[in-house]
């Protein structure tokens, strides 16, 4: 069966500097992948390169093929004029972004925003739209009332289920949602992730979720990918990746997660930052901050898949356990 | 273009993509293009208000026979309607618009951080009357103000100089009082009061020097302004008219007919000099108050 | 709701036309004591002058002064001019329809012209055409208008004369029907308007590109892009509406200097206008019509600030709502 | 949808301004029927009232010369008294009752009689009370009406003024006498038409735009060319001066110095340069110390000798050369060529002669410093020189007479103030007595046409704390002036005249620098047969402008009069017309291109 996004050695450069490193992913129909990594490792840039919304600025390059259910021969994004993706967006791929509030026209109303979405991609008569419309409202859970208002007249959580429905109106086959519940306090967050969840099922749809909150991304995705530095560092089931991390940067991710019950202490961050795309450090991206780096890290490691359906770009995966911090270079592991 | 749309053009102008990384300001100066080019610019008009009357090739107001002829060998910019040769004229104007500029600008800052101070500071009634001359002078047109007031005295320097000062302090007092008013909330002002340091101590240590580099950056603009009012009320047959100005010049010029006579000669330099030193020093004048005043820089 | 937001916009417009009337009081009264003016006339004998204090009530305490002149300003009784005696208000308004001619189409075409180069500019920022127009914009909106007026007048009233460089109409002629007279002030319009919207094109120009680079950094900006809505539709629909709101309050700032401009402007064109009137009462040393024009200036402004709060509150759904 | 509203906005502000356009224009739409012939004026500013009682504008003179006639009036050819309302008059043999004979069947223009009523109430009310008519009827006693065409005028002394130099209209008594003399002078707004006595009389006043006269049918005289006279307002020299090289106006009466050559060498348009009864003169404070004790001058300005080494240091010439481009008459003494009839050139008439006036400073005991300013026992001859700074042609006048003084050894510093600040320096009083505080200024003076007594009493003692600005107090030169007045036989007055310029040229109270010129331009192919007059000869008028309207009826339309040029709209809506085309491609071209481009710019 083949996969409904495939992506393959996608790079976007900005003057030069590499900001996505050659990302592969693949997504089934109906799947729900995670992408996970700080803040400037590429994420949000990936998911724009993904509907080619980038600005003429970020050069983008790497193949991208659709395969939406009903569409013969596979979409190719990267080959696609403006023009023509034009008729791809929306249709197939649709995009949620994290602050709803700035994410809706503030001057025109929101039921008018979701109408002009739906009229770009079906000629419908305006009795029609409006029944699409109030039937949209309702499945995200609002009343169609609420569709007579503005952005600003609306709550945080309203906001976001208006953009998930709006995200809907042209039955898309994948949805990105690009930290769509971070500016939500947790209990809307809840209600915001739940509704995405019950969405999947009942519609089949796709959903790339895009998260620098591990918790977030364990609910609710199938696989997840974590990214540092423009590249996917691990790949692999939610469950396998939790429980048997393959990559050091992994471990020290879920490790700086505070378990609940656990002690009450901060979990202790990673030293350093990201590093700045135009001095990137040779071979492992992660060498300078990762407390296992050895020589051998100095060489480009590969995408290498340690057990079923995951992968990890480690020289020293697949990982069976993570000693203590010991000095660089000192373990072998088997 | 008024006092008050001057405060405006800075808010405008200030843009992120404008001031490159707000460095030492001798970095903002010479590091940009903008700066380079304000200060150039502003330097070669400074030369020719010092040095004017030395390296003019004729005296500004000696006549002659030969009456607006156009540019030759010993007229570069040819002549006025009177026989005079306009570069000498355009070299001696930038004295007396320069001069007026700088003094009315400095009138308005005094008058304007002074209202702006004690307003900010003591607040109340005084605050709110002071606010409420702003108001007034912000709201009246400022070229009839001037026109008005410069008609009730006799016309002269002096009093080019007072009237244009007097009706352009209002931006800078509504800029400064609310820079006091947030300083005034400040953890050291109260730790200083609480020391039992007397209100002019405070403003004096505490509230000036961290008004002065905002008032400095806001009066350059203000020159600006005041170079483009004595020009205007120089042109409304209100400037002074013992000396010659680039404003005098163009009413000259218009008067006599010059546009009929086709005499681009005469017409335009005078008012080239006016539209490229305002321009020089309001690029000066949004740089430093972009320096100074970050906050713009995400545009309120 | 939205009344109670007006409503304080118009008490804060009258409040501040009380100021007004209290400063020209003493600006005028006071300091340009009309009879000083009267005394020059070669047969003012001392018993005439104070014929004339008393009967422009100089006489009286100037609280009472003051009231009468808030009476008489609200009976629209301005005094007389002293060059023609005739009432200053008649005056006026003979001249204000062909101010508020020339200033509204000047406005206008500053407005729509700024706004669009504007839009231009911010869709192209860093290219040539972002830094000619920025250029060019600055250079207007630095350059004394009057100085831009006389060039229009030397290069298309001599030069290559095809627009009359003054007066409002061709003096005298018949004309046959309404057209053809508006035709022939429409053509006496061409360049003193010109010169008008090129002073004010400046600044709508840069409010309108810092307003739009603002709104294009937007998400909803890339939203509508990502539903598939081609680029200009997106700049055109969301964006420039977005953008226009700031341009409303902020040109409000303007019409302080639009009426600087009106008086050079109309000066140079011989435009019959309020500018001109006032110009001509300066030379004359004709206080009452000075007062007359500075009054309805200042009137003049406080109506224009409240009306973009008015297009703004219209234009603005947020603004209705608080 | 929001973007609807901004559509409807701008379309409301495009409303508002097209409705603008057709009540201002609205205003102007009244005039003359199709066909007319109409002379159009140009000039720089309209009279801001044609009210008689309050008018202080030279322009409202123009108006009502034309519109009313004097008592006695001024013959072009040489400005003689001729007929007026009076048709003859005879004078008393002791010359102080003067008996005036009207016209039995003349009529205003409303059909009125016009009477001998009409007459003294005119030189009573208006000549007390006109704003600018009051110091014509000071000699006179008493005025009589023994009958409706008979005025008998009574005088103190013999004063010849009161035939052909009563500069007081005769008014419709019918119309002005019934309003009461405190609105005259008040905000009282003449009715339209202006009933008057001449050729033309007022049918539209626009204060700022136009007025216009159309013929009067009730007038006496021969019927004129043109039917319908307008003056037109330009706001300034130069704008009038291009309608008339434009062709949308067909005369401007007067031509700025600056603009007579240019417009000289346009290929249809005609230049004159007319002598007129005005002059520009530099005066020097000559007021004893009796009359003003707290006077403020450097005593030296009253040595006879440095008045006349610096008349000899002045080249007239070149000032007239460099400061009126040429364009002013030479001056010979206080009288101006205008007069014909009383005019000389004086006897000793200072010839530009520097070495002479080095000579005469020598001789006086000034010691010469070279180039600082010459001494003698204490005193300096260092003067101030004030000048009025709304006169270019004055302020470049003075700056020559500083540069030809210094010369010989004289500094006067140029001083330019305001006209009001001059204007209180010559009329300074301290504790009731006149104190001028100036050594020398430069003004000018205007007199009446035809009768010079008004320029010669600027100069008597009697003068003095009126319009005498030189304080001078010669008692011959005052004796002279009464004779002169009384004398009704022009070749003796003629000899008075002589005796009284010839002591002025000796003492000098003024050296006249020009007398000032009338300059005129109208168009060859609008105007025909134009002869100069006022006076008849190579320094006439066109129309005798404030003088006489009898020009205004020989002159006659010229080939192509009437409507104005049509040319210069073709080619305006020509234009006008690219433009919205080009503007118009511009958006339709961009539309198609962008169809399909790439996203423009965005930020990084």
């Amino acid at each position: 069966m083949s996969a409904l996004l495939k992506v393959s050695d996608l790079r976007v450069e900005y003057r030069g500097q590499p900001i996505v490193d050659g990302v592969d992913l693949a997504l089934e129909r109906g799947e729900a992948m995670g992408l996970a990594g700080e803040s400037g490792c590429g994420k949000t840039t990936t998911a724009l390169a993904l509907m080619k919304l980038l600005p003429p600025a970020l050069k983008q390059s790497g193949a991208v093929t659709l395969r939406p259910p009903g569409v013969e021969e596979p979409i190719n994004v990267g080959r696609r004029t403006e023009a023509g993706m034009r008729r791809v967006r929306w249709r197939h791929v649709s995009l949620v972004f994290q602050g709803a509030m700035n994410s809706l026209d503030p001057v025109q109303r929101v039921d008018a925003q979701i109408a002009e979405a739906i009229r770009l991609h079906e000629s419908a008569g305006a009795k029609e739209v409006r029944a699409r419309i109030d039937e949209l409202l309702t499945t995200v859970g609002l009343t169609p009332a609420l569709g007579r208002r503005y952005a600003h007249q609306l709550s945080g959580g309203q906001r976001q289920r208006m953009m998930i429905a709006l995200a809907l109106a042209c039955r898309p086959s994948l949805v990105i949602a690009d930290e769509p519940t971070t500016a939500l306090d947790v209990t809307i967050q809840a209600q915001v992730l739940q509704l995405l969840e019950s969405l999947r099922e009942r519609l089949g749809l796709a959903l790339i979720l895009i998260s620098h909150d591990l918790g977030v991304l364990a609910e609710t995705c199938d696989r997840i990918a974590i990214m540092y530095a423009g590249r996917i560092v691990e790949t692999g089931p939610v469950s396998s990746v939790f429980e048997a991390p393959q990559h050091p940067y992994t471990k020290r991710l879920l490790d700086s997660l505070p378990v609940i019950g656990g002690p009450r202490a901060l979990g202790d961050p990673i030293p350093g930052g990201p590093p700045d795309p135009g001095e990137m450090p040779e071979g492992c991206r992660f060498r300078p901050r990762c407390p296992y780096a050895a020589d051998r890290c100095l060489s480009d490691p590969a995408l290498r898949e340690t057990s079923a359906g995951h992968a990890s770009a480690c020289h020293f995966a697949p990982w069976s356990e993570w000693p203590a911090a010991a000095g660089a270079g000192s373990l072998e592991a088997g | 273009m008024s006092g008050e749309q001057a405060g405006a053009a800075v808010e405008v102008l200030a843009q992120p993509e404008f001031g490159d990384e707000p460095g030492t300001v001798r970095e903002l100066l010479l590091g940009t293009w903008r700066g380079r080019f304000g200060l150039a610019v502003v330097a070669l008009f400074a030369f020719m208000a010092l040095f004017g009357k030395a390296i003019a090739p004729y005296p500004p107001d000696a006549s002659s026979l030969d009456v607006l002829a156009p540019p030759s060998i010993h007229h570069l910019l040819g002549t006025t309607e009177s026989g005079a040769d306009v570069l000498s004229q355009v070299l001696v104007g930038a004295r007396v618009s320069i001069v007026v500029g700088l003094a009315a600008a400095a009138i308005s800052a005094v008058l304007g951080s002074t209202v702006g101070l004690v307003g900010g500071y003591f607040g109340g009634w005084t605050d709110r009357g002071l606010d409420a001359l702003e108001n007034w002078f912000l709201v009246i047109p400022t070229l009839p103000l001037m026109i008005v007031l410069a008609r009730l005295l006799n016309p002269s320097l002096t009093v080019l100089i007072a009237v244009i000062g007097l009706t352009s302090w209002a931006g800078t007092g509504r800029i400064v009082r609310a820079q006091v008013l947030t300083l005034r909330e400040r953890a050291f002002v109260e730790r200083a009061r609480a020391l039992g340091a007397g209100d002019g101590y405070i403003i004096r240590k505490h509230i000036l020097p961290n008004t002065l580099p905002l008032i400095f950056a806001n009066t350059v603009l203000i020159v600006a302004v005041a170079i483009l009012s004595e020009a205007a009320l120089s042109f409304l047959g209100l400037g002074d008219p013992t000396r010659i100005s680039w404003g005098t010049m163009l009413e000259n010029a218009f008067e006599s007919g010059a546009p009929s006579a086709q005499a681009w000669w005469y017409v335009i330099p005078p008012g080239l000099c006016i539209t490229v030193l305002v321009l020089a020093i309001s690029i000066l004048g949004y740089l430093f108050e972009e320096h100074v005043n970050p906050r713009l820089r995400e545009h309120g | 709701m939205s009344g109670r937001w007006l409503a304080g916009k118009v008490a804060a417009a009258l409040l501040t036309f009380a100021f007004v009337l209290v400063f020209n009081f003493f600006l005028f009264r006071v300091m340009g004591d009309p009879t000083t003016q009267l005394a020059r006339l070669p047969q003012a004998t001392p018993e005439e002058l104070q014929q004339l204090r008393h009967n422009y009530g100089l006489d009286k305490p100037l609280m009472g002064q003051f009231v009468d002149y808030v009476g008489d300003t609200g009976r629209l009784d301005l005094g007389l001019s002293q060059r023609s005696r005739q009432p200053v208000w008649s005056e006026i308004k003979d001249a204000l329809p062909w101010t508020l001619l020339l200033v509204g189409t000047g406005t206008l075409l500053a407005t729509v012209i700024g706004s669009w180069l504007g839009v231009v500019a911010a869709t192209r920022r860093g290219k040539r055409t972002d830094d000619g127009l920025l250029g060019f914009s600055l250079f207007t909106y630095a350059a004394p208008e009057y100085w831009i007026g006389i060039i229009l007048i030397l290069v298309f009233a001599v030069w290559i004369p095809i627009f009359p460089s003054g007066l409002q109409v061709t003096p005298g002629v018949q004309f046959s029907g309404f057209f053809s007279n508006a035709w022939d002030v429409a053509k006496h319009l061409v360049l003193p308007a010109t010169a008008m919207t090129l002073m004010l094109l400046g600044q709508y120009f840069l409010i309108m590109r810092s307003s739009m680079v603002d709104v294009l950094t937007e998400d909803f900006i890339t939203v509508k892009r990502a539903t598939g809505l081609p680029w200009e539709r997106v700049v055109r629909r969301h964006a420039v509406p977005n953008a226009l709101l700031p341009l409303v309050t902020l040109s409000a700032i303007q019409f302080g200097a639009v009426v600087g401009g009106a008086i050079t402007i109309e000066t140079i064109f011989s435009w019959p206008g309020l500018g001109e009137l006032s110009f001509q009462a300066i030379n004359d040393k004709d206080f009452p019509v000075l007062e007359g024009t500075f009054l309805v200036f200042s009137a003049g402004v406080i109506l224009a600030n409240l009306l973009a709060d008015c297009l703004y509150f219209y234009l603005d759904p947020r603004v209705q709502s608080r | 949808m929001r973007l609807k509203r901004v559509w409807t906005v701008t379309g409301l502000l495009v409303a508002t301004v097209a409705l603008g356009v057709g009540v201002a224009s609205a205003g102007g739409a009244s005039g003359s029927k199709q066909g007319d012939s109409i002379l159009k004026i140009g000039w720089a500013q309209n009279p801001s009232t044609i009210n008689p009682y309050v008018g202080q504008d030279e322009e409202a003179f123009s108006i009502w010369a034309i519109n009313w006639d004097l008592l006695v009036n001024f013959s072009p050819k040489d400005l003689s008294p001729t007929p007026g309302i009076a048709e003859s008059w005879d004078i008393s043999d002791d010359k102080k009752t003067v008996t005036f004979h009207l016209d039995p069947n003349a009529k205003w223009s409303d059909g009125q009689p016009i009477t001998s009523e009409d007459v003294k109430y005119s030189l009573e009310v208006l000549g007390s009370k006109g704003a600018l008519f009051t110091s014509y009827t000071d000699n006179i006693t008493s005025i009589e009406t023994p009958n409706a065409d008979t005025v008998v005028i009574h005088t103190k002394r013999p004063d010849a003024r009161i035939v052909g130099g009563l500069f007081i209209y005769i008014l419709p008594k019918h119309v002005w006498g019934k309003v009461p003399v405190g609105d005259l002078t008040g905000s009282y707004k003449p009715e339209l038409p202006l009933v008057g006595s001449g050729p033309f009389i007022v049918t539209d006043f626009e204060p700022n735009r136009i007025t216009k006269m159309e013929k009067n049918p009730n007038f006496r005289g021969p019927e004129p060319k043109f039917d319908e006279i307008q003056f037109i307002r330009y706001g300034n020299q130069d704008a009038a001066e291009r309608a008339l090289q434009v062709g949308e106006v067909d005369m401007v009466p007067e031509v700025s110095a600056a603009g007579f050559a240019r417009l000289g060498d346009q290929p249809n348009i005609e230049t004159l340069r007319a002598s007129s009864p005005a002059y520009t003169q530099m005066a020097f404070n000559s007021c004893s110390t009796k009359i003003c004790p707290d006077a403020q001058y450097n005593p030296a300005i009253q040595d006879l000798a440095v008045r006349q080494a610096t008349a000899y240091a002045v080249d007239r010439e070149r000032i007239n050369q460099i400061a009126a481009r040429d364009t002013s008459f030479e001056a010979h003494g206080m009288l101006p060529s205008f007069y014909k009839s009383f005019y000389e050139v004086p006897a000793d008439d200072y010839p530009y002669d520097p070495e002479k006036a080095k000579q005469i400073l020598d001789d006086a005991g000034w010691q010469d410093n070279g180039d600082s300013p010459r001494t003698k026992g204490g005193q300096e001859l260092k003067f101030n020189l004030y000048v009025r700074s709304e006169s270019p042609y004055d302020i470049q006048a003075a700056k020559l007479v500083a540069e030809q003084a210094k010369a010989v050894g004289i500094e006067y510093d140029v001083q330019v103030v305001s006209t009001d600040k001059l204007y209180d320096l010559t009329v300074r009083k301290v504790n009731g007595k006149p104190a001028p505080d100036y050594d020398t200024f430069i003004w000018g003076w205007g007199g009446d046409p035809y009768d010079p007594s008004f320029l010669l009493s600027v100069l008597t003692t009697g003068e003095i704390g009126g319009s005498s600005d030189s304080y001078y107090s010669n008692p011959t030169y005052d004796r002279l002036f009464k004779q002169q007045a009384g004398s009704f036989d022009t070749a003796q007055r003629k000899g008075i005249i002589q005796r009284m310029v010839a002591l002025t040229q000796h003492d000098l109270p003024y050296l006249v620098i020009t007398y000032d010129p009338n300059l005129e331009a109208y168009r060859t192919d609008r105007v025909a047969n134009v002869e100069p007059t006022c006076p008849e000869d190579s320094t006439g008028d066109a129309i005798c402008d404030q003088t006489s309207y009898e020009p205004l009826l020989t002159i006659a339309p010229g080939s192509s009069s009437g409507e104005s040029g049509g040319g210069g709209s073709g080619i305006a809506i020509a234009v006008v017309a690219v433009v919205v085309v080009g503007v118009g491609a511009f958006f339709v071209i961009r539309a198609r291109r962008r169809r399909d481009s790439e996203p423009l710019e965005l930020d990084e």
